[in-house]
């Protein structure tokens, strides 16, 4: 597969280690009263969706950023690559 | 002065096999810069004053004394010859302050220079950069014999410098001499 | 022999002769042959035998969806099983064997099996053998395997090397014949960048096989001039003899080359093959199709063929298969192989089942007549035909030519799974749903005529590449229709072959349908059908039409030819290319590897790091002597171990306090300037997932190590939390694993040894247990010094950057040697760590958490931390949890392995009653016995308890206690000294 | 119609015209005691042993495809007992003592086939996990075989043992593990279920479940709604699209796993092997094609094909120990697609939805378990209770904290 990084192009996949769905940037708060039950959600169950799925590819072999890859799991199709600290940000994680 | 004596990664001969030459170059001295948070405005500044500018994304500065490329969003490889920059590291901390992070990379790398007509008849063997699209003063990072290297196209047209890890210097030059000689 | 068979013309360099062997007798044939086609030329038909049956085959084809002419090429350790004799490119000094046979070729006593072919249907093994049931292992299966196969291998290691490299193009085109030439030529011209693979040795697809002219030029020499064309442009990469064997994702497609097959043995230090990852933007299929044969009995006689292979034969290779041939065709294609064979001099006459085909001048035409059965034990000698009006006629011929239509060759189209569609002019299935980015063009599209393939080239060049402007012209070339009237089998044929390699017949396709195995997934399976090394490109359709017929459904209903990568059978040797043998994974060296050697250390792999495992002195006959000697030596004087392999991670930035306080469980935040503290990492679901220390060198630089095995996944982690859950935290990491030589130096006299070497006080009072700092050393090299301890005793780690150390070692060694420093490799590590009760990987398995390991407490409550939620869960925190602790044998003769398990002294033996088990074992010198590290239920409760430990695996049974997993000193008076 | 040696050979000599379908084609029935969603391995044996081992007669099996066109037909055929937790090893090895008499029990040859396997090793850490997982094999009932480098070169002595970048340093082996013939184990189930009145019915696709008032009342299909006292989904690969529909999420990710075949070859391995330094496994069939695989490709995929550096990755594993293999053709690759559980191991339990039940999350784990799944998940549902080997495969132990992490990877699915 061709994973096109925002500032590198399209690069091979296999210089990318894989980890899941992007969701894992959603770490729930500790601090919350049900973040045992957050916590399990987060760590444990997945969406798994037969289409698109937005996941986490780190270029290893590369630039070392973690990215957020929208593709299609049934034709692999990527339709877009993003950095996954700017999802992160815009998913309010700035501190 | 300390008198401990250094040695090269591998300390091998240069070889030349068919039109292809391949040398090891213990002669740079290396330390990465990443920019603080912030900072990247002032990091720019300083690069620009020591290289004439900063490496952009997938590029080297090919300047001297001190060259440089880009690694990362806001961090960049800088090299300069070793007899005259042993320190690097320090002198770049010292025109950085706390606008960047700054570390020492010399003893991180092997650096072997490569030059001769089927050169990009090796590389098309070795690694998956697109040797034949890259332009002097091209960088990117790729893997040869499994192994993350950075291959730099120089200003000669024939000539890539690929600097990989250090302790894998006789893997990573082993692959180099075995893909010569399949081409030469 | 002579060429007996050899006629005028062709493409061969006559003027080169190459003498060969097939089963040790010699032949000569030329070069521009192929292994068959010499075969052929000198009268040799039969070649092979088939897979179930052993039945005596030839060639059927002349290209590479051969499913019959499979031999051993070469000899010795180069054997290469099943290699299509059909594509086999002469050489001179070629030798090859005949496969598959119990005996000769001619007299294979495993044809039997023919005769008990009515017992020996698809699918029989499945009701039988059932009985006794001890036998099947014993007695049936081994002479099953033993029928089985078809080729052997050497057994010796393959001698050849291959390589495999990276390729970039604008356009890959596939297949060199009309259309993929047309296609090259206007992109080409264009300036965009052109590969261009073909199987072949010699491009040109078809029309070498062909007598039309293009323009005023034979098809041939229309071929060979634009090939030379291609060749003179910068711009484009010709790739003969490149098989394009896949269709990946997103444009990726892998072509192996073979660049030393054609020659004897490969010259010193070049590949045999090379695979070539190709990564285009446009791809145009121009593969071509392939002809199907049709199914009548005994339509498996060497000497039976495709039509257009006898054509392939005649004018491609200047072959007469026979000098009396049959046609048997059920579309006008057939009828080329006719006039072709006539014009070189062959006695032809062809069998048509239609009543209007088409009437020829010079031979004769027998039109609504089929072949119902042939005749020759070894190769074919008379054809049976049924003629329109019922007769029946035998024709003596050496050479049949069967023709049922051609199958546009969609093979690549599917490889994304993708289905092609039923084309009922054709009567074949064409291309549909393509990868992305790929086009096809000309017969693989199902443009059947030399116009249509060469304006269906410029065409697909032109779209694909988007370019602008008009077409080029289109050379004039033959374009007749494609007329066919589909004929799969001949009505009441049922020894009559679909899959020829694989012995599946008619009978067996109606058996399938009469079981119930009918769509053509069970039908594949069940049969066998295209399961064999040419993936039923033959075969596939006619058991498909077969089965349609039968369950009175349309060809598309029952199912679509589905095909998988790769193309064609690619040695495996290509796939793994360098990374072989030693060249398996590259290896780390660490910085005294060189010293190391001199010392004549012995080595052990880590991962990818070479590490001194020990040190061996002349006198010392056993492993355990030198490892006891540098164990004993470290702790009672001093000794030296490299330990650059751990991970190192300089961590920066005015946050990175913050940044450690998240990812390791226990807290950095107050960690002063100068001062190290080990740490532990918790994964999210709370298990312990690395650990090591972070040494504070400034306010805003920590230097993290890691173990050795996780600093790449460690590394990553600590990415994964610094970009994507606290992206604004001013922190930058940087992996320095390699750029500095770091080495323990542990012992009572390890100051006294440093003393020697660096350039500040190191006094217990000025460098205190846990102390870090930059240094200098020798004089004013830069440097790390660490008060760390692994062993447990007073013990520094040094660093210094790698280039200097292998001088340090050295000097170290210097500085040491009135204290009789000992150099100690990863097995005295390891004893010591063991004394010690350090948990390292087989503590840390992935399972254990802080609480398992003893270190429940560290784990703040009062910060969040990565894991630390899910670490409460109850699961993980049961009051008989697995505790860390010691074990020792009663008997101290005694070894206490690891792996063994723990059970209660005189309870059961069993899984029910399991309490635990030993993660790390090693006789300890110090104590005179052997002492384990070990996780045992409520292990801290059970201290001095007596238990049973038992490896029945390696016949272990002792009894051991329960006690402190800190052996030696355990107030850590040694490492604060 | 009972299958024999005598039978074919009187089929043969009648002209093969007495062999009758080896399942019937019926059309839905309006309702059934308990629908089994998946004519895969797990499904098929779900119902066989529903109608043998505990009396349900009233049982369909619904199949959006043909049967057997799932995992049980794209695996790499090997069976085996070698887990090491309790969890896993007692149920692993009631499947292969059920794979011992499948033959008999399902008067069908599946070529079950205890040609052994054999695990190398080539490191001491690796030797010590090795043996605690050969003494828990031992000490669960199972067979285990601890061999060194010498008996391993003995049996094999074209392996790279010692001239290796990974020298072989001995081998764990039971010598009970083996292969079947894949295809033949969901036909052989599915003929015995069919002649014990399951009714069989193929391309018919569960489009939704019909829960009312929290229960399940059957599964509305491409054929039209079948109402059911008892829904068993078995559709592994596949999970968290059909349990989408009842909108639950699970614990699982899909992933693609290769697999190969090499050309027919005359015999070379008698056994199956597996490399301990990388990523490789291979056996040699019955018919000579040699089977191997490696790792998954490791990102998310529902498209049953893989790409090509995994292939590399697996021949660089075959090259490093079996160099012998650069001249034998890989003729064939293929994919699977698994449920990749968050600890590796699967679940088989009721769902909180009362007449729904699950089975899935099989990993690399599904052929070999195909006997004793069907039979535990025939168990829960004739019984309601959980059969005993299967006792921890529960959907709340990743809630609770009682992961049973074979690898030790954690909860990260491709990484199991």
């Amino acid at each position: 597969m061709i994973i096109d990084h925002p500032l590198l192009g399209p690069r091979d996949s296999a210089e990318f280690t894989y980890m899941g769905d992007a969701r894992l940037i959603e770490r729930p708060s500790p601090d919350s009263p049900d973040a045992a039950a957050a916590f399990y959600d987060y760590a444990y169950l997945r969406d798994n969706p037969a289409g698109w799925h937005r996941e986490l590819w780190f270029h290893e072999a590369g630039d070392r950023s973690w990215l957020v890859v929208t593709r299609n799991t049934v034709t692999h199709e990527i339709s877009k690559v993003e950095f996954a600290s700017d999802v992160a940000r815009a998913k309010g994680r700035s501190k | 002065m300390h008198d401990l004596i250094p040695i090269p990664a591998l300390g091998v001969a240069t070889q030349t096999i068919g039109t292809i030459t391949i040398a090891e170059n213990a002669g740079v001295a290396l330390a990465s810069v990443a920019a603080r948070r912030g900072r990247a405005d002032i990091c720019a500044d300083v690069l620009t004053s020591i290289l004439g500018a900063v490496p952009d994304v997938g590029k080297a500065v090919l300047h001297d004394p001190e060259a440089g490329f880009w690694m990362a969003a806001g961090q960049w490889m800088i090299g300069a010859p070793m007899d005259t920059h042993e320190d690097l590291a320090d002198q770049l901390k010292a025109k950085l302050g706390d606008a960047a992070s700054v570390t020492e990379q010399s003893g991180g790398w092997v650096v072997f220079d490569i030059t001769g007509a089927a050169m990009p008849d090796m590389c098309e063997i070795l690694c998956n950069a697109p040797i034949r699209r890259m332009a002097a003063g091209d960088v990117q990072r790729t893997m040869i014999h499994q192994l993350g290297c950075f291959v730099i196209r120089r200003a000669a047209d024939d000539h890539i410098r690929i600097l990989g890890p250090r302790a894998s210097a006789g893997s990573l030059h082993h692959a180099l001499i075995t893909a010569a000689t399949a081409v030469a | 022999m002579t060429q007996k068979n050899r006629i005028a013309g062709g493409q061969i360099d006559r003027n080169t002769t190459c003498k060969f062997t097939f089963d040790g007798r010699t032949y000569a044939g030329h070069a521009g042959d192929t292994l068959a086609s010499a075969l052929l030329a000198n009268g040799v038909r039969l070649m092979g035998r088939s897979f179930k049956y052993h039945r005596p085959r030839g060639p059927m084809t002349a290209s590479s969806d051969e499913p019959n002419a499979l031999v051993h090429l070469r000899s010795g350790a180069r054997t290469e099983p099943n290699t299509r004799a059909t594509t086999t490119e002469l050489f001179d000094g070629l030798t090859a064997t005949s496969q598959n046979r119990l005996g000769s070729l001619s007299f294979d006593l495993l044809a039997v099996n023919d005769r008990l072919s009515t017992f020996l249907t698809a699918g029989f093994y499945y009701k039988t053998f059932m009985w006794p049931a001890a036998f099947w292992e014993k007695v049936y299966e081994p002479i099953i395997r033993r029928a089985a196969g078809l080729g052997t291998l050497s057994f010796e290691d393959d001698p050849d090397v291959y390589d495999k490299g990276f390729l970039h193009c604008d356009l890959l085109i596939i297949g060199a014949g009309p259309a993929g030439l047309m296609a090259a030529l206007t992109a080409a011209r264009s300036g965009a960048e052109v590969i261009l693979a073909d199987e072949d040795f010699r491009m040109g697809g078809r029309l070498n096989s062909e007598t039309y002219t293009i323009d005023d030029a034979a098809g041939a020499d229309w071929a060979a001039a634009t090939v030379s064309e291609l060749a003179n442009m910068p711009n484009v990469r010709l790739l003969s003899r490149t098989t394009v064997i896949g269709a990946f994702d997103h444009g990726i497609y892998g072509a192996v080359e073979r660049v030393s097959d054609h020659i004897a043995t490969p010259d010193a230090g070049k590949p045999r093959q090379i695979l070539w990852r190709i990564y285009t933007q446009k791809t145009i299929l121009a593969a071509g199709a392939i002809e199907r044969p049709i199914a009548f009995n005994n339509n498996d006689r060497p000497g039976i063929m495709t039509a257009s292979a006898l054509r392939s034969y005649a004018n491609r290779f200047g072959v007469a298969v026979n000098k009396r041939t049959a046609i048997f065709t059920n579309d006008d294609d057939g009828h080329r192989t006719a006039t072709d064979l006539h014009a070189k001099g062959v006695k032809v006459i062809v069998i048509d089942p239609r009543a209007d085909a088409p009437r020829a001048r010079d031979y004769e035409v027998l039109a609504g007549a089929q072949v119902v059965d042939t005749m020759g034990r070894l190769g074919l000698t008379f054809a049976k035909v049924c003629l329109a009006d019922g007769t029946e006629r035998i024709i003596e011929c050496g050479a049949l030519g069967t023709s049922g239509g051609w199958n546009p060759n969609v093979h690549l189209t599917c490889h994304q799974r993708g289905r092609p569609v039923w084309n009922d002019a054709l009567a074949a299935f064409v291309p549909d749903d393509l990868p992305a980015g790929m086009t096809v063009a000309g017969a693989a599209k199902g443009d059947m005529s030399t116009a249509g393939a060469l304006a269906g080239g410029a065409q697909a060049a032109h779209s694909a590449l988007e370019l602008k402007g008009r077409l080029p012209a289109i050379p004039q070339a033959e374009d007749a229709p494609v007329n066919i009237t589909p004929f799969w089998y001949v009505e009441g044929a049922s020894r009559a072959w679909v899959d020829q390699q694989n012995d599946v017949t008619v009978k067996d396709v109606k058996l399938s349908h009469q079981e119930g195995f009918r769509s053509v997934e069970h039908l594949k399976r069940y049969t066998t059908l295209g399961m064999g090394t040419d993936q039923g490109k033959t075969a596939n359709m006619g058991g498909l039409a077969i089965m349609a017929e039968l369950a009175g459904k349309t060809i598309p209903e029952v199912g679509t030819t589905m095909f998988r990568p790769p193309y064609t059978p690619v040695a495996i040797g290509a796939f793994g290319g360098r990374h072989r043998g030693q060249d398996f994974h590259p290896k780390r060296l660490t910085p005294s590897h060189k010293w190391a050697e001199e010392q004549g250390a012995v080595f052990v792999e880590v991962g990818n790091w070479m590490r001194a495992q020990w040190f061996p002195r002349k006198d010392e006959t056993t492993w355990r002597e030198s490892v006891d000697r540098e164990v004993l030596a470290t702790r009672k004087s001093v000794g030296v171990c490299d330990v650059t392999t751990l991970g190192k991670v300089d961590v920066q930035g005015a946050d990175a306090a913050d940044f450690l306080n998240l990812i390791y469980c226990n807290g950095f935040a107050k960690l002063p300037v100068g001062k190290a503290r080990y740490g532990l990492m918790l994964r999210e679901d709370g298990i312990a997932m690395d650990d090591g220390t972070a040494a504070r060198m400034a306010e805003d630089h920590f230097v993290v190590t890691t173990t050795t095995a996780n600093a790449l996944s460690v590394y990553r982690h600590m990415e994964f939390v610094r970009q994507c859950l606290v992206p604004d935290l001013d922190v930058q990491l940087i992996s320095t694993t390699e750029s500095w030589a770091q080495y323990a130096v542990a012992g009572p006299n390890a100051r006294r040894v440093l003393e020697k070497i660096v350039d500040q006080d190191i006094s217990n009072a000025a460098f205190s247990f846990m102390a870090c700092a930059n240094i200098t050393v020798c004089g004013g090299l830069r440097a790390r010094l660490f008060r760390i301890s692994f062993s447990g005793e007073l013990a520094f780690e040094i660093a210094v950057p790698t280039a200097y150390g292998d001088a340090l070692i050295r000097r170290i060694m210097t500085a040491g040697a009135e204290f009789d420093i000992t150099p100690y490799g990863t097995e005295a590590l390891g004893v010591m760590r063991i004394e010690k009760g350090h948990a390292t990987g087989n503590e840390l398995n992935g399972t254990t958490t802080a609480a398992n390991l003893g270190m429940g407490r560290m784990v703040s409550d009062k910060k969040d931390s990565i894991g630390s939620v899910l670490s409460r869960r109850e699961g993980l925190n049961r009051a008989d949890d697995l505790r860390a602790v010691g074990i020792k044998p009663i008997d101290p003769t005694q070894p206490v392995p690891a792996g063994a398990h723990l059970m209660i002294s005189d309870g059961p033996v069993d899984a029910a009653h399991d309490q635990g088990y030993v993660t790390s074992a090693c006789y300890s010198p110090n104590l005179g016995h052997h002492i384990a590290l070990a996780f045992l239920k409520n292990g801290e409760g059970r201290i001095g308890e007596t238990m049973r430990l038992v490896s029945p695996l390696t016949d272990i049974d002792v009894q051991v206690e329960i006690c402190s997993a800190h052996f030696i000193d355990p107030k850590g008076e040694r490492l604060r000294a | 119609m009972r299958y024999s040696g005598l039978r074919v050979i009187k089929e043969a000599l009648s002209g093969h015209k007495g062999w009758t379908p080896a399942w019937r084609e019926p059309d839905p029935a309006a309702h059934y005691d308990i629908v089994i969603i998946g004519g895969g391995g797990h499904g098929l044996a779900t119902a066989h042993y529903l109608a043998k081992e505990f009396g349900q007669a009233r049982v369909a099996v619904i199949e959006k495809g043909w049967i057997g066109g799932g995992n049980v037909g794209r695996n790499t055929t090997i069976i085996r007992s070698n887990y090491l937790l309790d969890g896993n090893e007692p149920f692993y090895e009631m499947s292969l003592k059920l794979w011992e008499g499948l033959e008999q029990d399902l008067n069908y040859n599946a070529m079950v086939s205890q040609r052994g396997i054999l695990n190398l090793i080539h490191s001491d850490g690796q030797r010590d996990a090795f043996i605690r997982r050969g003494n828990a094999m031992i000490l669960n009932g199972a067979d285990a075989d601890l061999l060194s480098t010498a008996d391993i070169k003995k049996r094999y002595p074209f392996l790279k043992t010692h001239d290796a970048r990974f020298p072989i340093k001995g081998g764990l082996a039971q010598h009970r593990g083996g292969t079947v013939r894949h295809d033949a184990v969901a036909w052989g189930y599915a003929r015995s279920a069919d002649q014990r009145g399951v009714e069989i019915i193929q391309n018919c696709e569960v489009t939704g479940f019909r829960i009312e008032g929290g229960v399940c009342k059957g599964v509305e299909t491409s054929r039209g709604f079948i109402g059911a006292g008892k829904v068993g989904c078995a559709v592994a690969g596949n999970s968290s699209r059909l349990m989408s529909l009842a909108n639950m999420r699970l614990p699982i990710e899909s992933h693609v796993l290769q697999a190969f075949v090499s050309e027919g070859l005359k015999p070379v391995l008698p056994g199956v092997i597996t490399f301990g330094a990388g990523h490789f496994y291979c056996s040699q069939s019955d018919k000579g094609g040699l089977v191997f695989g490696g790792d998954i490709d490791g990102y998310n995929s529902y498209a049953q094909r893989g790409n090509l550096p995994t292939v590399e990755d697996v021949c660089e594993g075959a090259m490093a120990i079996f160099p012998m293999l650069g001249r034998a053709r890989l003729l064939r690759m293929w994919g699977g697609i698994m449920d990749m559980s968050m600890d590796g191991s699967p679940i088989i339990d009721k769902t909180h939805i009362d007449g729904l039940y699950f089975n899935g999350g099989w990993c690399y784990g599904g052929f070999k378990a195909t006997p004793a799944s069907g039979f535990a998940f025939a168990h829960l549902l004739a019984k309601d209770t959980p059969h005993p080997t299967a006792a921890a495969y529960r959907f709340d132990r990743f809630e609770k904290g009682l992961m049973i992490d074979e690898k030790g990877m954690g909860n990260q699915p491709n990484l199991h």
